[in-house]
């Protein structure tokens, strides 16, 4: 056992303080029964088939496809950050880069296997690649998906290195210092990737000529959707971060960055987020007034049936969109951590809030003069591989604080002045 | 995807798109290559252990960089930004000139003034054959006492000036003595001889960057201070409370310590 | 050759026997379902609905509606979400083509398609013990996990084309190409044909004014036809024109 | 040159990389996926010469057309054969999978004597003992086969009677058949010459008699039209399918059926709105307005809309002595659109008096429906091809399953004119299957053979001159040279077609207004189904989808 308690402590960061390893495996512990349970479930899923699911033929799309847009937007702030602090040379964000890769590597990879669950032919993902349909959202969305995730796996590499145990391996050392050279190319290609899949996403939607309720005209071959749930998720990224870290501080009860990383996040996630609150209320007028009238549809179609009246609609907009902005924004309130992470949980919801209306919403409601207004409850299964996705990343974030520099704590000054 | 699958257009959005994915592919490839091609080429050209040594010496908390012109009182705190090489230091002559002040309050921890010290707990005797023996220092040698496995290089390896030149382990702690200088292994000692390695240095035959004389002694009392603060920390027995001498064998005599961290500050290790 | 295959249905005629579910799911082997299924995740390529008026008494009138894939001829909705070619319109028939072998059952075409006339296979494809020999053996089952819809049973048009080729024969003769839906329809409801040709009966059905079709406001051209001389079962073309009579699904 | 494993190494990384690129791998991902898919099973679809056959559905009495197309020897598909002089190319929705039922897990495959597996020999065995031991009764729900003719040849050397098992379509004419003398299978309806249908809950476009031939004369002549020239007015207390499309729905209470055919005679004779004469109902029309839960006014207005257009054809859901009476006062019986005598001269082979004492045994046949009940506490002898469950037989004995066994196939119940047709066995049955047919005989081998009375039926149709033969064209009966041309034709699917009956060879006298005992209404849209199983995918049409309800008793 102290052997045990010894060869941990060997690969925690020399210097760094850490929970004792029995609090540590005790934190661990409920988390990764909640994983076991999720594979188990997944498992059924991939045995017996999707009717595992309380999917069907009208919601084609469930729970899963709603959260993996939602993860995806959060993991936004992975490259966004990569692209603030390379491209952009803010380096005052620099604090927050590899913890910033590891929430977007999390939310990335937990996507994409929930998104492996939820074909039915899992076997045949390589056909999107093979036979790819370039007029498709899907199709650009895999491609950028899969690629952005070799770059955050990339990405996350040299973190790893930098582990006390795993440095001391002078090729793994070099070959860190050398990879970290080039990490800003990755960052470039990340932004470029990201920029066109979190857009894809809304795209997803924006081009289903045949569901009024998520139709939207737009410029060139992209719907308006492209651009606002670019907007969206590059808004709500940093917010992530913040609620992240600043989790992670109180579960450590250690003060891991600066508050004025915070106020910085703060505000470039508040004038995004009133930027998006803007052009998402321009979108709705015109969607309502000219795109969905044009094809025989209107307002009563789409808010005429509880729960998901026009109080959705208002609340995305307001509560959960403008509200936010002015918190991150405003000096007074941006000044108060409190206010801060408030705002940010507010953005972060609000997100939420519109890819759910996205995905279910637009199931939901009927298109046919015959149709009914559906409604879905996801089966255990579904809700226990999604939480799968959340242990996991859980798991992986605790793992990486505990072993790997995700923050800059207990050491020396210029350490990160080559190394990032 | 290919033109020769089923289902490949001669489309521009297929050429536009492939194209992209495509580029961004080969971008993100060239880049992990590029890195392990850069690597091995440092490896190749023996710069690997130097880097590592540079890599590892910018990570060193602040208060293991002090320059060794402070232990001489010959400037104020100083840290250095050459990773101790003092042989390619331009500001060295400059220090160096300047008047010393001799810091050395005995503290039980004996240094000869006719050995060159290492940061890294070594000693260097040059002998009169232009070949030298390097041992460790008094410090070490108590802190670690009698090593429970000695893991010396094999003859004609070849040193890098900080890099490792022998392994020790003690209570299942890995030690990583760092070398003070290039050279060749001749022969072996060990614990048991006052001497672990005999080298034939590299010419020129350089050694400005060890510590010899009054630094060494200002170097030794600012060790024991440290050593001092980190073995009273909460965990730890008060020791040195008394600022006596330090005992033979510390390893042993205070297990609870954080070892980790001692033996880290003492072999330069970040 | 390039026709125009579609349908025109008299609701009118149809009295919801639904003998064309079960003639459909007979020639397309689509397999029965497993106790846990339920209309919504079933699997009917064909699907009949019934449509009440609304009103009570006497005046309570009934109309079914079957709805299939509508073979959209514009910016068909489920052809371009597809991310690796598992739909395509065939150039030669307009038929909307699905390839079971090719679908990764990502789902996406279903969420695209107005009509939800897609439809999952949610489980393995499982007839009785022996009964697989009377499958049909023109036309292979589908696996679990991939998206089935009506093609306008195609097979039935391939042996039309073989037997035409045999004779030496460019075009089909009509009378060997009509799926089985129509084939089963006990009043004669459905009228299929070629509406790009003037002079069939069915692009001529089409031209009636009785005739409607469904959503035809999105601009997708579907090439299934309805006819009705109700004006309420008109009505139900679109949710905006239908919503004066509370006509509603039962 | 000496290779160096350096070289090796990077040779081999590259032919790796290079076979990514070549489709071999991909195709080997691809074919095993695609095996995956379905690794709990994967379905084997049948090889072999596929040909198309015509016969005539036995299910039910009511002898639709089928064209059935075979492969390897195997039903693979079922449809109506167009222009069918019968069916009018059309089946019921459940025939389209008939074909499936052969392999139906319920199908029988062994006798079986109160749920244990016993033989053939045993059975026989029994019911000779039975045969000698008291009478026999055998139940027939398809009479006029030649199989009935074997049974009616068994108890008329055994000491037994021959039950005839009428379907609902068939009680409705019970009631012209006791007043006529006419056998109800000789009587009919002619649906094609009339004008107004008044129908007493009967489900005329959800299966009743001959599924296609009302429905084909409703969609051509009344569908969504203002004014039909086939005017269907449906007196209804449920809002059934036939309710929904009719031309005028009238909502009665439930089994007020007597009650409004009373106080519809009453307005007709009151009002003088009939020639024909009958006596008047006892129920007065105020009672009657009562029992049905209508106006006064709104029958006298629902009896000048009937009578806008004759001929005028009341038509009940089963047996309704009332409703009868009313179509002889509104001169329908008898006359062209009325009901009819299809058969000019009528055998009377089978008598179906009943039996003297209790029955020994009891012996059904399989065309009689699972939930028939003999009420009997003799032995009883069930020939069943599939087992709807909870059945009370001593003996289930497995017959022989769809176009598995050969018989002809008489005129449907509700049919205007005399038909027959032939179905020959086209699929093999499994061992061990026998009909009821085939048991008698075994029992007592001077039973006659169907094929013969087949045989025999054929040369009385040759012989009498009259009809024709509907096989690819019509052909006069008087032009076909013999017998055996006629039996070829019926064997390969055509179908014979009397003389229309003649008008006046149906005449019912009626001395008072009868009385009325109301049945239960089979409620279950599968009631029409005789078979005690549904094909596996007419979950298609419950289950599946909200089209219809659950049928009670059956299951898939």
């Amino acid at each position: 056992m102290s052997d045990l308690l010894l060869i941990d402590r060997r690969w925690i960061a020399r210097g760094a303080a850490r929970s004792s390893t029995l609090r540590f495996a005790l934190w661990l512990a409920p988390w990764i029964f909640l994983l076991l349970l999720g594979i188990y479930a997944a498992g059924l899923c991939l045995y017996y088939g999707l009717n595992q699911t309380n999917m069907d033929n009208r919601f084609a799309f469930g729970m899963w496809i709603f959260l993996d847009l939602a993860i995806i937007a959060m993991g936004a702030g992975a490259f966004f950050t990569g692209f603030l602090v390379y491209i952009l040379k803010q380096k005052d964000l620099k604090p927050v880069l590899n913890s910033a890769v590891v929430v977007g590597l999390t939310c990335y990879s937990g996507a994409v296997a929930v998104l492996m669950v939820d074909v039915g032919q899992p076997l045949r993902a390589w056909f999107t690649f093979w036979y790819p349909n370039t007029h498709s959202m899907l199709t650009e969305v895999t491609f950028c998906i899969s690629c952005y995730l070799l770059v955050l796996i990339l990405e996350y590499i040299p973190v790893v290195l930098r582990n006390r145990q795993l440095r001391k391996v002078p090729s793994f050392l070099v070959f860190e210092h050398q990879f970290h050279k080039l990490v800003p190319v990755l960052a470039g290609v990340g932004t470029f990737l990201s920029f066109f899949h979190q857009g894809s996403l809304g795209g997803l939607y924006g081009v289903l000529r045949g569901r009024p309720f998520a139709y939207r005209a737009g410029f060139a071959i992209w719907p308006s959707t492209f651009f606002l749930f670019l907007l969206s998720a590059i808004a709500v990224g940093p917010s992530f971060l913040m609620l992240v870290t600043a989790t992670a501080e109180k579960v450590t009860g250690r003060q891991l960055v600066q508050p004025g990383v915070y106020r910085k996040l703060g505000f470039i996630s508040g004038v995004l987020l009133a930027v998006y609150v803007a052009a998402k209320a321009v979108d709705t007028l015109v969607w309502l007034n000219i795109t969905s009238p044009s094809v025989g549809f209107g307002p009563r179609d789409f808010y005429s049936y509880w729960p998901l009246s026009s109080t959705f609609l208002f609340a995305a907009i307001v509560p959960l969109g403008l509200l936010p902005a002015i918190l991150l924004i405003a000096p007074v309130t941006a000044r108060k951590r409190g206010w801060l992470l408030c705002g940010a949980t507010l953005a972060c919801c609000g997100v939420l809030l519109n890819r759910f209306v996205f995905t279910i919403q637009t199931l939901a409601l009927p298109t046919l003069a015959f149709d009914e207004f559906l409604s879905y409850i996801p089966s255990w299964q579904e809700v226990a591989t999604f939480g799968a996705v959340i242990a996991y990343g859980v798991i992986v974030y605790s793992l990486s604080y505990r072993y790997l520099p995700l923050f800059e704590e207990g050491k020396g000054a210029g350490q990160h002045v080559s190394l990032g | 995807m290919f033109p020769w699958v089923d289902g490949f257009h001669w489309t521009m959005g297929h050429i536009v798109f492939l194209s992209l994915f495509f580029a961004a592919v080969l971008v993100i490839g060239s880049t992990l290559v590029s890195a392990l091609l850069w690597t091995a080429s440092d490896f190749r050209s023996r710069r690997a252990a130097e880097l590592c040594w540079r890599i590892n010496f910018r990570e060193l908390p602040e208060a293991e960089r002090h320059c060794r012109h402070e232990f001489a009182g010959r400037a104020p705190s100083r840290v250095c930004d050459n990773a101790f090489d003092c042989r390619s230091c331009q500001n060295y002559a400059k220090y160096a000139a300047l008047p010393g002040k001799d810091f050395s309050r005995n503290r039980g921890v004996h240094y000869s003034v006719n050995l060159l010290y290492h940061r890294g707990h070594t000693w260097v005797r040059p002998r009169g054959d232009g070949t030298c023996t390097i041992g460790l220092d008094e410090f070490a040698s108590r802190l670690i006492g009698k090593p429970d496995t000695v893991d010396l290089p094999a003859k004609n390896t070849e040193l890098v000036s900080d890099g490792v030149a022998w392994r020790m382990t003690k209570n299942g702690r890995e030690i990583r003595v760092r070398a003070p200088l290039d050279g060749t292994v001749l022969s072996t000692g060990g614990p048991e001889h006052e001497w672990f390695l005999k080298i034939r240095p590299h010419e020129p035959l350089n050694l400005r960057h060890l510590l010899s004389g009054a630094e060494v002694s200002g170097w030794l009392a600012a060790e024991l201070d440290r050593l001092q603060l980190q073995l009273s920390a909460p965990n730890s027995a008060p020791c040195l409370a008394d600022g006596g001498t330090l005992m033979p064998d510390l390893m042993d005599a205070v297990p609870q310590a954080d070892w980790d961290a001692v033996l880290a500050a003492t072999f330069l290790e970040s | 050759m390039s026709a125009r295959y579609g349908m025109v249905i008299d609701l009118d005629r149809c009295t919801g026997c639904g003998a064309c579910m079960v003639a459909c799911a007979a020639e397309n082997n689509v397999p029965p379902a497993p106790p846990s299924a339920t209309p919504r995740t079933g699997l009917t390529p064909m699907l009949v609905h019934k449509v009440s008026n609304g009103l009570e008494g006497s005046a309570q009138r009934e109309v079914f509606i079957p709805v299939t894939c509508m073979q959209c001829e514009r910016e068909t909705p489920c052809v371009g979400v597809c991310p690796q070619q598992a739909v395509e319109v065939d150039k030669a028939t307009g038929i909307v083509m699905q390839i079971p072998q090719r679908c990764l059952g990502c789902r996406y075409c279903m969420t695209a398609c107005p009509y939800h006339a897609r439809y999952f296979n949610w489980w393995d494809p499982k007839w009785p013990e022996g009964m697989e020999k009377t499958l049909n053996p023109g036309v292979s089952t589908r696996m679990r996990g991939v998206v089935e819809k009506c093609n306008l049973c195609h097979a039935r048009l391939h042996g039309a084309m073989e037997k035409a080729a045999a004779a030496g024969k460019k075009e089909i003769d009509p009378t060997d190409y009509v799926p089985a839906c129509v084939e089963a329809c006990p009043t004669g409801a459905i009228v299929f044909g070629n509406l790009a040709d003037r002079n069939d009966p069915a692009s001529r059905a089409a031209d009636s004014p009785d005739a409607f079709r469904l959503l035809a406001r999105l601009g997708t051209e579907p090439k299934i036809h309805y006819k009705s001389r109700q004006a309420w079962v008109r009505a139900l073309a679109e949710r905006g024109t239908s919503r004066s009579s509370e006509a509603k699904h039962v | 040159m000496k290779v160096s494993r350096r070289d090796l190494l990077i040779g081999s990384a590259g032919v790796t990389a290079g076979i990514i690129f070549t489709p071999v791998p991909w195709k080997l991902l691809g074919d095993v996926s695609i095996w995956t898919q379905n690794f709990s099973w994967i379905p084997q679809l049948p090889r072999g010469p596929v040909e198309v056959k015509q016969s005539a559905c036995t299910l039910c009495a009511n002898g639709c057309g089928v064209r059935v197309r075979m492969a390897a020897g195997c039903p693979v598909g079922v449809a109506g054969v167009s222009g069918h002089p019968v069916s009018k190319g059309t089946l019921c929705p459940l025939t389209f999978a008939a074909h499936q039922l052969n392999w139906h897990p319920r199908r029988l495959r062994e006798v079986r004597h109160r749920g244990r597996p016993a033989s053939w020999s045993d059975a026989q065995a029994a019911f000779a003992k039975a045969c000698g031991e008291g009478q026999v009764a055998i139940f027939d729900a398809q009479p006029e086969r030649a199989a009935s003719s074997v049974f009616a040849a068994f108890i008329q050397k055994h000491n037994g009677c021959y039950r005839p098992v009428l379907g609902p379509e068939s009680q409705a004419l019970a009631p012209y058949a006791s007043w006529s003398g006419v056998p109800v299978n000789a009587l009919g309806y002619d649906l094609e010459n009339t004008r107004t249908i008044v129908s007493f809950g009967a489900p005329l476009l959800d299966g009743w008699g001959t599924p296609g031939r009302f429905t084909r004369l409703w969609s051509d002549r009344a569908a969504g039209a203002s004014d039909p020239q086939l005017r269907l007015i449906q007196m209804e207390s449920s809002f059934s399918r036939t309710a929904a499309l009719a031309w005028r729905r009238v909502a009665v209470r439930e089994g007020s059926d007597a009650a409004l055919a009373a106080g519809v005679a009453r307005v007709l004779l009151e009002e003088g709105l009939v020639a024909a004469q009958a006596p008047m109902p006892v129920l007065p029309l105020a009672e009657a307005a009562a029992q049905t839960g209508l106006s006064v006014e709104e029958i006298r207005s629902l009896v000048r809309t009937m009578v806008e257009k004759r001929p005028v054809l009341a038509i009940a859901a089963e047996e309704s002595p009332s409703v009868a009476a009313l179509n002889v006062l509104l001169g329908a019986v008898g006359t062209p659109g009325g009901i009819v005598a299809k058969k000019n001269h009528v055998p009377a082979r089978v008598p179906a008096e009943a039996p003297k004492t209790s029955p020994r045994a009891v012996l059904i046949d399989a065309s009689v429906p699972w939930e028939f009940d003999p009420q009997t506490d003799a032995e009883i002898f069930r020939f069943a091809a599939w087992d709807g469950g909870g059945g009370k037989a001593d003996w289930l004995l497995p017959a022989p399953g769809f176009l598995e066994y050969l018989t002809d196939v008489p005129a449907p119940p509700t049919s205007g004119v005399d038909t027959y047709a032939i179905a020959v066995n086209l699929a093999a049955s499994p061992p061990e299957i026998k009909s009821a047919a085939q048991f008698l005989q075994k029992i007592d081998s001077s039973m006659p053979e169907v094929d013969q009375l087949i045989r025999a039926h054929c040369e009385e149709i040759f012989h009498s001159h009259q009809g024709a033969v509907y096989g690819e064209q019509p052909l006069p009966v008087s032009t076909i040279e013999s017998a055996q041309k006629i039996e070829e034709q019926l064997r390969k699917g055509a179908v014979w077609v009397g003389n229309p009956s003649r008008p006046g060879n149906l005449r019912c006298v009626l001395k008072d207004w009868p009385a009325e005992r109301t049945l239960p209404r089979p409620t279950n849209w599968a009631a029409a189904w005789p078979v005690p199983v549904l094909p596996p995918i007419a979950t298609k049409l419950y289950q599946e989808s909200n089209l219809r309800e659950a049928p009670a008793g059956r299951q898939a």
